[in-house]
């Protein structure tokens, strides 16, 4: 019996305890009819041996390609330690941190990453975590409906510069509450939000306004013009980033004139696994004045009994457990150990490291589109990018030619021909590749087109 | 001590980064970070010293006994971290293309059809995030299903007063109202005010079974038929699936959507907080609306669906396809258990939480419903206790602690005063219920000769107990450096 | 600056307060023409990313091979647990449990360790590890030559059986002592030691009496036999013992009338990966009567000034810190990592789990034994075989046989040509192997004799 | 609580083991146990979370300051750990054939090349599986190369009093006699004894240096030009190799042969007490005689060279080839270190030594050699501080264990009365440092006012102090259930 400690002595002992002939007695409170028949597709048991080959068996064919793809998750390094730490038994199986004197670790530790991700950006505060990047920017939606209380429309502008999966997603998640989500479109020419678009709605009712940086296409949104806008019509700014490149890039809290009123984004870069995408986290940080309206749970540092500091759960007249309708959402679980590797690895890495990865990331992508150019394979905008670059092929459907990338073991990036661009490929070099893996990627390529 | 407390500037873990800082020349200056991040600058040693201290501070499975009822803190397999932390598994990136897939579609296509069979749905869809979300997604299906039919008058969601508060803040996400109704002096559902309730406005209702009173409503197929007559469809909250499984199915009680809580009934870790994984199930009629993507499996090969394969899907509730490393280990977790496992969690969960309630009533204590047999949890009601000696259940609960035991849930649910739910699960030995009894015995009598004691625990942690009102009042929710 | 955290303020005050101009100045001790210049052959550093890249590529290609080779190294199941909670920060990095009140977890563990492996051997006490089996063997004859003091000769006899790394170590390590070993042969019929090769020595003053079990070619020795020769002939009786296969062997503790005086091994079936040979554990047991000649660690319980128990490092004065140049051996930093991950192996495996291994790896060899017969491929002895068996193949040399197995993925077990059987190979399929494992190396064999 | 103790009969962790049990039909009964193995019957989780709870009353560099002097206990990089767990690595059998050996042996052959390097000597052998089995294979040596020449007559190994204990008991086991000689009041070899006690009967002599009283002696050149001209040959105790890396090789200071210690200079765990690694390198004369297995680069491949290879050869010192798993750790550590990172370890932790030493003494403690230079560790005497209050040099180390800190070495060397070796390591920031001197001074402080709280700490630990002597009168070795 797996994992079960009981032995037929004690089972004995146990029923007499109980007053019960057998266990199954237990159970006599179900009605006979409704009694489960044998499952039909759960297997007979395996052992751990088992299993670990089976499994291995499963990872091995999905290893050993050379990646390329980002589009909202990025492979960079993590130090051991990071999750070395993070699956310590103490970390791993702990609930969450209720009962805050037995929790300390925990607390601490969600403390600490909330300073982090403030620092990031710019802003004064931040909850534990959400479940990710798109989840995460309906919940901003939702509370910047909840927040603007000057605005009625329940429209919000999403440029379409955001990732499709998060506008996807923000869609699924709001719609029900009469939310309207209105694409804003880009300029063709520079791949970021058009302004003259923008310009449309300067005499509309707009709850929010949403802002990507880097946006989805690797280019660099005008981000002070948009928050401006935002501000001068009344509406919330709510910033989408990469927390990593915050490490070089303009802090949302320093946008425009005022800075974003949210902003959120998927906390993948800072130490997840790409891992078939999750489990990753989702971050939000606001101004302090909006705490009240902010979902998820929130670290405090406080005093106990003996006047030392600690740290405890706070402000939960906000969350579904005590506010139960009344709730600014209905989120309980949230994505606490993938936190705590990526504390450890904001740690690790410092503003100094966090800052060497972004460049070299932002380098090598810049590098990798240069040694493309003899090749015909030009960007698509003129934008500045950042770490990843939608790349023209000299040919009319880029599908094929990734998938004889593929075949050779390149993943040449992301097919932009999902979504409207069928010669176009969403590239990033992140700073775990090598010159001789950007020569690995022009070789490939050069066969794939030939071919 | 914070981590921030150990930093100085331009102190570095120099084997973590790139070497050399790589030149960003092209960037035009408006877009370049001027301020300070703020993070802090330690060795590696200085990190990792720092994080293992930490941790050393936390309860936990794997060092503490944790009755914590609603919650299923069983043994978290480290053979199911391995394997789900295979290279192969961690490498691959959620847009890698089929051929670089199929280890992990095939194994999310038999994690669908497992948790089909031990739920007796139609079909499942891995991607909800966690329970919450999970339950976000059932509702969002029920409003789509009657969309779907034109049925729009339909507004409401019926709710237990016994219900985690997750529920009706999910139905108020879904633009439902919440319309509560009682629970009988047996901790089953009120058949009466359900029949009030129910209506041309019913939408569905959201239930538990076994209820979070740690009984298994008997009535329940009689709640079906009256839901179903009145045109509702009902939602099956799975928190306590661990009490039932291989022993009854929701799907076969008559439920039409039922999200599980990977990490609790299929023993993926807490994590201090997550990440879960909320697994949707439904019934044939739900089928069309099941969030995106899911795992199909076409001839010799495994494939995702999308929106386009499945137009009427309530959509995407994740960028990716959910915390797949949490579906990894619940698949290893259910491929050891095996068939026959799956109703031995049930047994067992249930022969724990049934003698250690016996053993609690010897002692003294009171069940909340001592005339029904207990699940996988059940209720201890201190409020005699808290009466007489003015020991509440939360001083019991920071008292445990002193004891080396995690308190169980405390003042939940809402509607038994001074309670206790307590959740032993089927990973536990006889020897840790007999060492909770002892426990709860042993502060028994300390309440009786000297409570204030009780209620300055606990005193064997790294704090004593906190002000909690403060924290709200003046919340110091990031650190600053002093000025 | 990997691993080291001083930033240029710090090394700046810290000179300030030594009064030194700079750190070349600290080494002003050092002639001159005695310093170093740069070194020719370490490399540049890497980060941790790099050197990640380069140790994959190295362990790539060692990898993936179906392994049928033990000859003293066995690949048997190790639960996930075991390293995992070995590799905590807290074992792995502490140091010999020399200040007993901060090392409680170690000696506590060591104790445990004691008491399994009594248990195992049917010994009275263990010590806590020595480097490996062969020097465990070793370490057992100068053991064996101080405690015998009836005996003058300083001639142990070691068994042709015995492993013959095991045999070339301990001749390393005893000859410079005036120690002679010498070999007992086997009977070639049956694959054990030869009676009447033993009965040459009846008369003969012999120190000790080394008897393997199962010997090296997997055959079990009539070891009652071979302990009553032993204590009726005033040599002392140390068995050479597969640790795992005590689960379900007569303990050397019960052989003969007496008992063997001391047991030594490798630990390496219990809990420790193959490794390309270590790190894995030697032990040694032996009778409570011997312990003040038993070389190594010790733990054991004893109170502290509270009256409470716990543990410490007990009889050190047998040691060389303490007692130099008349210690019982020159042994100092043992294996306790791996006796730590040994330790919670059996802990989790328990009796019941070590009988299942040794029985499936009993059958496993049976069975492959079997199937192999109709390929022509016999045992080579007759004797009765535990989990490995050494088999004749129907070609002159198998070395070439085995060479085309391993291009198929298939390592085919041991090369007896070694040890000078040039048509026969040593084979072991533990209970890690299926039957479709099983069958892969009959229908690869097949392919390989017939090539 | 002991395993034993949450043992019960018939309770198995039952997915670790096959799930059947084999029948051994063939198996005489002869052969077979009757009696029980004693073995503790505990499941999953209560093995994990014993001994997660065991880990957390260890001290450990991880989570303590650890100035344990002549242990270099630096940080042991989690990346080292993470790459010598590569399953390509774990899994390999040390009889697996060439073609699944050149990821392994090409990195054991650069590590014999960068250990030479590092060393300035000729050749390296990495099979010794501890620094005490790497004294024994140079002392081997030492004498396989006498015999060679015949030379008969050597039958003495000369060592300073200093030394550490294993090098006398390794002279013993390879048949030498042992000369000590002692220090002068500087803490270098008392030339003059040296003088006296080198001859024809010299085989060599077995040196540390900087020594273990944590000063480098000056006239090294001077000694090896005594030892070599009466024939013998100097071995030098690697033990100390952490304080002159990249700085002064013992090859050029005229040794013949040097073990490394890999757990200490080239940072892989010490684990509790191993596996550590004893490599050791040789000077031209003495190559032949290195133990075998060595790895050559033959063409494109890597090969073991054995016995027959290397007829010499003292032999073998392990059934395979050494502790590779170590020697992996340390070659990945390297690496990151890279060439300027070893001459780094040497100036940071002289560094920190200096620094630590000015301040205690600042602090008021009595340096053992203020007039010396401390190298990469120091000793402080707490001779006076005895006298005066009674605490002793053991009464500080069991104190500092309540400030968080571990003991540094204690009553070693033994020539230094109530001594303290301190050796704070290169990873260690300065606040650490700055700590250590704090809570020396409160130590300090208390000893004036109340000594007899000194002398009976520690109070944080699991246990106060032990009755070591009853521990050894009365040995209780193992457990036993009782009857």
């Amino acid at each position: 019996m797996p994992f079960i400690p009981h032995t037929q002595d004690e089972i004995d002992a146990m029923l007499a305890v109980i007053g019960a002939p057998d266990i199954e007695s237990l159970f006599d409170d179900i009605p006979a009819a409704l009694r489960s028949g044998p499952l039909k597709t759960v297997p007979d048991a395996l052992s751990e041996m088992q299993v670990g080959r089976l499994m291995q068996s499963r990872a091995a064919p999905d290893a050993g390609a050379l990646n390329f793809i980002g589009a909202g998750a990025y492979e960079h390094h993590i130090p051991a330690a990071v999750w070395d730490i993070a699956t310590r038994g103490e970390f791993y199986s702990a609930y969450t941190p209720y009962q805050a004197e037995a929790s300390q670790g925990t607390l601490q530790l969600i403390y600490e990453f909330q300073t982090m991700l403030t620092g990031l950006t710019g802003l004064e505060v931040s909850n534990a975590s959400l479940y990710d990047g798109a989840s995460a920017l309906a919940e901003a939606v939702l509370m910047a409906v909840r927040l603007n209380r000057k605005s009625r429309s329940r429209r919000v502008l999403v440029p379409a510069s955001v990732h499709p999966a998060y506008r996807a997603t923000a869609h699924a998640i709001v719609h029900a509450q009469g939310i309207e989500l209105i694409e804003l479109p880009i300029d063709p020419a520079v791949g970021r939000v058009d302004p003259a678009a923008l310009a449309a709605y300067d005499a509309e009712d707009i709850t929010a306004l949403v802002v990507p940086q880097p946006n989805f296409y690797g280019v660099l949104e005008e981000v002070d013009a948009l928050t401006d806008w935002a501000a001068a019509h009344n509406a919330l700014l709510i910033a989408v980033v990469n927390p990593l490149t915050l490490a070089v890039l303009t802090p949302p809290g320093e946008w425009g004139a005022a800075g974003a009123d949210i902003a959120v984004g998927d906390g993948q870069p800072l130490g997840a696994p790409l891992s078939s995408g999750g489990p990753y986290y989702g971050f939000m940080c606001t101004r302090m004045a909006h705490v009240r309206q902010m979902p998820g749970r929130l670290v405090g540092r406080s005093i106990d009994a003996d006047g030392k500091p600690g740290f405890v759960l706070t402000l939960q007249a906000r969350e579904q457990h005590i506010r139960r309708s009344k709730a600014t959402s209905n989120i309980c679980t949230n994505q606490g150990l993938v936190v705590t590797a990526s504390t450890i690895h904001m740690a690790i890495l410092g503003p100094d490291g966090l800052a060497r990865v972004a460049a070299a990331s932002y380098a090598n992508t810049h590098a990798l589109a240069e040694k493309l150019r003899p090749l015909g394979v030009e960007p698509v905008f003129a934008g500045d990018y950042f770490h990843e670059v939608a790349l023209r092929l000299p040919v009319a459907n880029a599908a094929p030619v990734l998938e004889r990338m593929a075949a050779e073991g390149v993943l040449g990036g992301y097919e932009l021909g999902r979504i409207g661009w069928p010669d176009a490929v969403l590239v990033c070099a992140t700073e775990t590749k090598t010159e001789e893996d950007l020569q690995r990627y022009v070789d490939t390529l050069a066969r794939a087109l030939r071919s | 001590m914070l981590i921030f407390e150990h930093s100085k500037p331009q102190r570095r873990a120099a084997a973590q980064a790139p070497l050399t800082h790589a030149s960003m020349n092209g960037l035009p200056e408006r877009f370049r970070r001027t301020s300070a991040t703020g993070l802090p600058e330690v060795s590696e040693l200085q990190a990792v010293r720092h994080y293992t201290r930490l941790s050393q501070k936390n309860f936990s499975i794997d060092t503490q006994f944790y009755p914590l009822g609603s919650c299923t803190m069983k043994y978290n397999p480290r053979g199911a971290n391995a394997m789900a932390m295979l290279p192969g598994f961690l490498g691959r990136h959620p847009y890698a293309p089929e051929a670089f897939s199929q280890g992990i579609l095939s194994t999310l296509f038999e994690l669908q059809q497992m948790l089909e069979d031990v739920t007796g749905m139609r079909g499942v869809s891995l991607t909800p995030m966690a329970g919450a979300q999970g339950e976000f997604a059932g509702v969002a299906m029920i409003r789509a299903y009657h969309a779907a039919r034109g049925d729009t008058a339909r507004t409401e969601i019926i709710v237990p007063d016994a219900a985690h508060g997750t529920n009706p803040a999910t139905a108020t996400m879904c633009g439902y109202a919440v319309r509560e109704i009682p629970t009988d002096a047996d901790g089953d559902v009120d058949l009466a005010a359900l029949r009030l309730a129910v209506g041309p406005h019913t939408a569905g209702i959201m239930l538990t079974n076994p209820s979070t009173l740690g009984v298994f409503d008997r009535r329940i197929k009689e709640i079906a038929g009256l839901v179903h007559e009145a045109g509702g469809l009902l939602y099956y909250d799975g928190a306590n699936l661990n009490a039932i499984l291989g022993k009854v199915r929701p799907g076969d009680m008559g439920f039409d959507v039922i999200h599980m809580n990977l990490h609790k009934t299929f023993s993926t870790p807490h994590g201090g907080g997550g990440p879960g994984a909320g697994a949707v199930g439904v019934s044939q009629r739900l089928l069309p609306f099941l969030p995106v993507p899911l795992v199909a499996h076409e001839g010799e090969r495994y494939r995702l669906l999308d929106e386009q394969d499945r137009p009427q899907s309530i959509g995407r509730l994740s960028a990716f396809m959910g915390n797949v490393g949490v579906l990894l280990r619940a698949y290893v977790y259910m491929r050891m258990l095996g068939r026959e496992g799956m109703s031995r969690v049930a047994d067992f969960a249930t022969l724990n939480a049934n003698y250690l309630a016996k053993r609690l009533a010897a002692a003294g204590f009171t069940l909340a419903y001592p005339q029904r047999r207990a699940t996988h949890e059940f209720i201890v009601t201190l409020k005699r206790e808290a009466r007489e000696t003015g020991v509440t259940a939360m001083d019991y609960a920071k008292r445990l602690l002193d004891f080396g035991i995690h308190a169980p849930t405390t003042y939940f649910p809402l509607l038994v005063p001074e309670c206790l739910l307590i959740e032993p699960t089927e990973t536990e030995a006889k020897e840790a219920l007999d060492g909770f009894v002892d426990a709860m015995a042993a502060i028994r009598a300390e309440a009786a000769s000297d409570p204030a004691k009780i209620k300055g625990a606990p005193y064997t942690q790294p704090n004593r107990r906190f002000d909690e009102v403060r924290a709200a009042r003046e919340p110091d929710v990031r650190w600053r450096p002093a000025v």
